[in-house]
């Protein structure tokens, strides 16, 4: 039996997806003329700003789109479901949102995104577009820091670069902000029920009716542990503990959290869980400066949940609050 | 004769055979990664296919592939996508100027296939990458050029089919599966087995 | 087998997500002193306005806690998960948010709802504070207007009190208005499979594998028929079609549309409904001035989505682009 | 001898049975409504025993259900709260000043509690609610109160059982289900249901 969508073709579901994006935010984005996987923003992109380009398969809306806006993203190439994009709609936003200042390309950690993004970087080059890149490793369920996938720390990461590069700053300083930025960027997921792909529809892994995994990614790859489903206080602390473990944060420092969705979960239970990140973060003595609640990077109708913590200075602060106003996200 | 129709008839029966495995190649990749390679596959060779098609006479071998790439990476995207695209312009390349493929061309192609994958992807063997099927199967086709491209691509393709197998047994250190590091073991690269397909397809258009 | 969610235990479900929303969101809303169930907006209530209270049960998140906020509501009562809440908990938000030019009720329309605050209405007019009351009757799957069950279309009743009272209109005024906006608010909702209380952890409702269930209620209350999963653009042509038999639209008529996840349906999904909405509403020759996607009105995790159609005049269409800027939700 | 104790312990008598059938309550409103009949019950007759179980010796019979009512309203909001507290208060009113109960002082209560109900949600007979269930045993205690409290509470509860039965065949035109309408055919209401388990709660508690 194949899993329920609301969906026509399956093979047809992102382009349709776009022109229903396209058509109820009107105000925040438009389609790159004869590139119509490449959206950027109506008010965003300017002479001397530095540009910034995200992107990546579809599958975790609001993700990558939704952060396309003033403030934040400048554009945005969009892939299959779980799929990069190839290089061609990535150079369509290089050179749509290329003010002279430079391009910066932000995307999460994955084999096949860093190999289309880094195609379209050497033919912008070739159009005399310099573009940087840094890509967002928060995923914790993995050890070493650079391997790390990335997972909804692309909304602390976006937010970063998106706001220093609408505060006119150069390119140097726009990459070193998100450097920083994505090395203070801590997640770790846990899943409860698959997804299923449009085309296959048919669930992408396979999980006992009482069991959990801890670390799954966001494309349901596999996690770090797998048992039986706890309690909500118990699967935030495994989660916690793990984020603690390398972020080794000290009292008195400030974060921002955000407790995400992977699709299916429910406020209620998103909420129940930020009860609990709240009391470990007091427990420690941190500052909560701002939380997010809600469904920011998702992976299609995937049941579980993110937590993601965001240690900042002054400055990535200064980021973190600067307002910004996107299709399906606004801030400051 | 190895001509542009026939590397055009080559790129429909791959598409065609991946078409009818794609369903196993999601449900291998569903196993250590997002459950999506036969998807990939199926539109990166179904959008080769429609694109060399349509392609007029005058068309030659070179063009034929190097259309092929262009078509299936912007289809896809993905791994995929910049992997079998860099496969398929380096094998334009090798054969550039060429009218007719004689077996050393053949085989020059499928190894300026496997390079252009390892160049764009940067694995080494064991790394449980589709680089397990593709480099072995150009080593075996070199050693066997000597015996006639028929005997040339068999031994590329069973090489590709034992590379595949052999993915089992490693732990991945490329790719979306690199982080599950020993969860890993047991399951065969999706991406190795589709190689061991592409090539055995080939293997079956270019020799029967 | 018991359905998953992350939650501790289900009876503190609502007590523990409360916490957890108002650790979340410090600088938009607080609990009423001494009722912890009345939450209220940091900033809006004041002297001279009109206050208004919306409340209902919980489970349907972002509804109605996340439209507290200045603009919108003054204060939410928090019921248990699809309960109504008790008087008390509305009698104390109508007295938090008095500004001495009485209070306006607003919520769906629920035999316990009504009961509730209607108890409510009449102890706070022994406290001399005028209450007036607006049910949102926007579900077209009963045939009787004032009959029909409130769901996602609170959002635009809500939207139009809340900027009424905003203006400092008068009660006359904000009821007068609200009742327009709910005349021209019409719903239809679809089910594809159950949600379970945290109580229970039990499906609410059967619905075969491949079946789907138009008109289906917030709270899996059966709808109006039952059939076979079809594509998305079948989908909605019904339940636009049934929308249209009521609201009877006629060509250049201006009209905002919502297309709401009723809570594990995914943004992919909802946008790609978005898609044939706008065509169909393009095709009559209206005129499409704003679209909200997303979980507005959810119902725990059930899949399925509804589609809200809110007709405007001049006067309406102000209401709606007053800015608001709320717990989970900013506009304008 | 009826006194406060022993309203006391039929309150905790009813919170007990509902809490057994708290589930099966749940499914009815599954059917009908939104499946949460069964917690709605026995979250408020929970706290209500709990409420009354810390009044201290001085509270009289009126004092144990107010308290019952206020409590079970406040915990449970629904439709039920609202319905029950009624019930409640209007019981505790029709028994004020008295310590203890003669038949005749239970039956109106009985009476008392079913008119609380009705004047709240203003459903008539047949309308598919719990007042099909309480309606019939307020009348038919109220026959059988010359053959002394055991009689007429046993005719009480038989009724409320019989009519939450009947229930099966009507057509939902109050509450949450009205909107249904043949579609709520066959099916029980969950609030007569429980009406049937209150009351019997009640004789048992009462006269056993
Ligand atoms: N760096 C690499 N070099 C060679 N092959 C790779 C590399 N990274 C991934 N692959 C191959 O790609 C396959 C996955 O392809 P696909 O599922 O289409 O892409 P994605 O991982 O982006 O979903 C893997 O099974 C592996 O064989
Ligand atoms: N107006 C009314 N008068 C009498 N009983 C009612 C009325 N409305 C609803 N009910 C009863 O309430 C029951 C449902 O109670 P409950 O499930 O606790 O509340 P809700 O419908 O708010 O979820 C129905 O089965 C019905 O017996
Ligand atoms: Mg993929
Ligand atoms: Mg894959
Ligand atoms: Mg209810
Ligand atoms: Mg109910």
């Amino acid at each position: 039996m194949q899993t329920k969508k609301i969906i026509n073709d399956g093979n047809k579901a992102v382009d349709e997806m776009l022109d229903g994006v396209l058509a109820a935010h009107p105000k925040h984005l438009k389609r790159v003329e004869g590139s119509p996987r490449s959206v950027v923003a109506v008010d965003g992109p300017r002479p001397g700003k530095v540009g910034i380009v995200v992107g990546g398969g579809s599958g975790h809306e609001p993700t990558f789109l939704g952060f396309v806006g003033k403030g934040l993203a400048d554009g945005c190439a969009v892939g299959n479901v779980f799929a990069s994009p190839p290089p061609d709609p990535i150079l369509e936003c290089a050179k749509a949102v290329d003010g002279g200042a430079g391009v910066l390309f932000q995307y999460g950690n994955y084999a096949g995104d860093v190999m289309n993004f880094d195609m379209a970087a050497e033919m912008a080059a070739m159009d005399d577009i310099e573009v940087r890149t840094v890509l967002t490793t928060d995923d914790v369920a993995t050890k070493d820091k650079a391997k790390r996938r990335g997972v909804a720390g692309n909304f602390f990461t976006f937010k970063a670069g998106g706001a220093a590069a609408d505060m006119m700053k150069s390119l140097d300083e726009v990459e070193r902000i998100v450097r920083k930025a994505n090395d203070q960027t801590f997640s770790m997921g846990v899943a409860l029920a698959p997804c299923s792909l449009p085309q296959t529809r048919t669930p992408n892994f396979e999980l006992g009716p009482d069991e959990m995994e801890i670390g799954m990614g966001i494309h349901g790859e596999p996690g770090v542990t797998r048992g039986k489903l706890k309690s909500a206080d118990e699967i935030v602390d495994d989660m916690v503990d793990r984020i603690f473990a390398e972020m080794a944060p000290s009292r008195g420092e400030r974060v921002a959290v955000l407790v995400n969705s992977l699709g299916s979960t429910p406020l209620m239970e998103l909420y129940i869980m930020n009860r609990r990140v709240r009391q470990r973060l007091d427990d420690l003595g941190l500052e909560t400066h701002a939380t997010w609640v809600g469904n920011y990077c998702t992976s299609l109708e995937m049941a579980g949940a993110s937590i993601t913590l965001h240690r900042m200075d002054g400055e990535l602060q200064e980021m973190l609050d600067r307002p910004c106003d996107c299709a399906m996200f606004r801030a400051g | 004769m190895i001509d542009a129709a026939r590397l055009k008839a080559m790129v429909g029966h791959i598409a065609d055979t991946i078409e009818r495995e794609k369903d196993r190649l999601c449900a291998l990749d569903g196993v250590i990664g997002d459950a999506d390679h036969g998807i990939a596959m199926s539109l990166g060779f179904g959008a080769a296919r429609d694109a060399v098609e349509g392609l007029d006479e005058t068309a030659d071998p070179t063009m034929v592939l190097n259309t092929a790439a262009k078509s299936f990476l912007n289809a896809v995207g993905a791994s995929s996508g910049p992997l079998y695209a860099t496969a398929l312009m380096r094998g334009a390349a090798s054969i550039k100027g060429k009218a007719e493929l004689a077996t050393e061309d053949v085989v020059a192609m499928l190894q300026a296939m496997a390079k252009g994958i390892q160049d764009r992807g940067k694995a080494e063997l064991g790394e449980k990458t589709m680089i397990d099927a593709w480099l072995p199967a150009a080593s075996a086709a070199g050693e066997a050029i000597s015996q006639g491209l028929a005997r040339a691509l068999s031994a590329a393709s069973e090489a590709a089919h034992a590379g595949a197998e052999a993915t089992k047994n490693m732990v991945a250190s490329k790719g979306r599966a690199e982080r599950l590091g020993e969860r890993s073991l047991g399951h065969m690269d999706p991406g190795a087995a589709s190689a061991a397909m592409v090539i055995e397809a080939m293997r079956k258009s270019l020799t029967d």
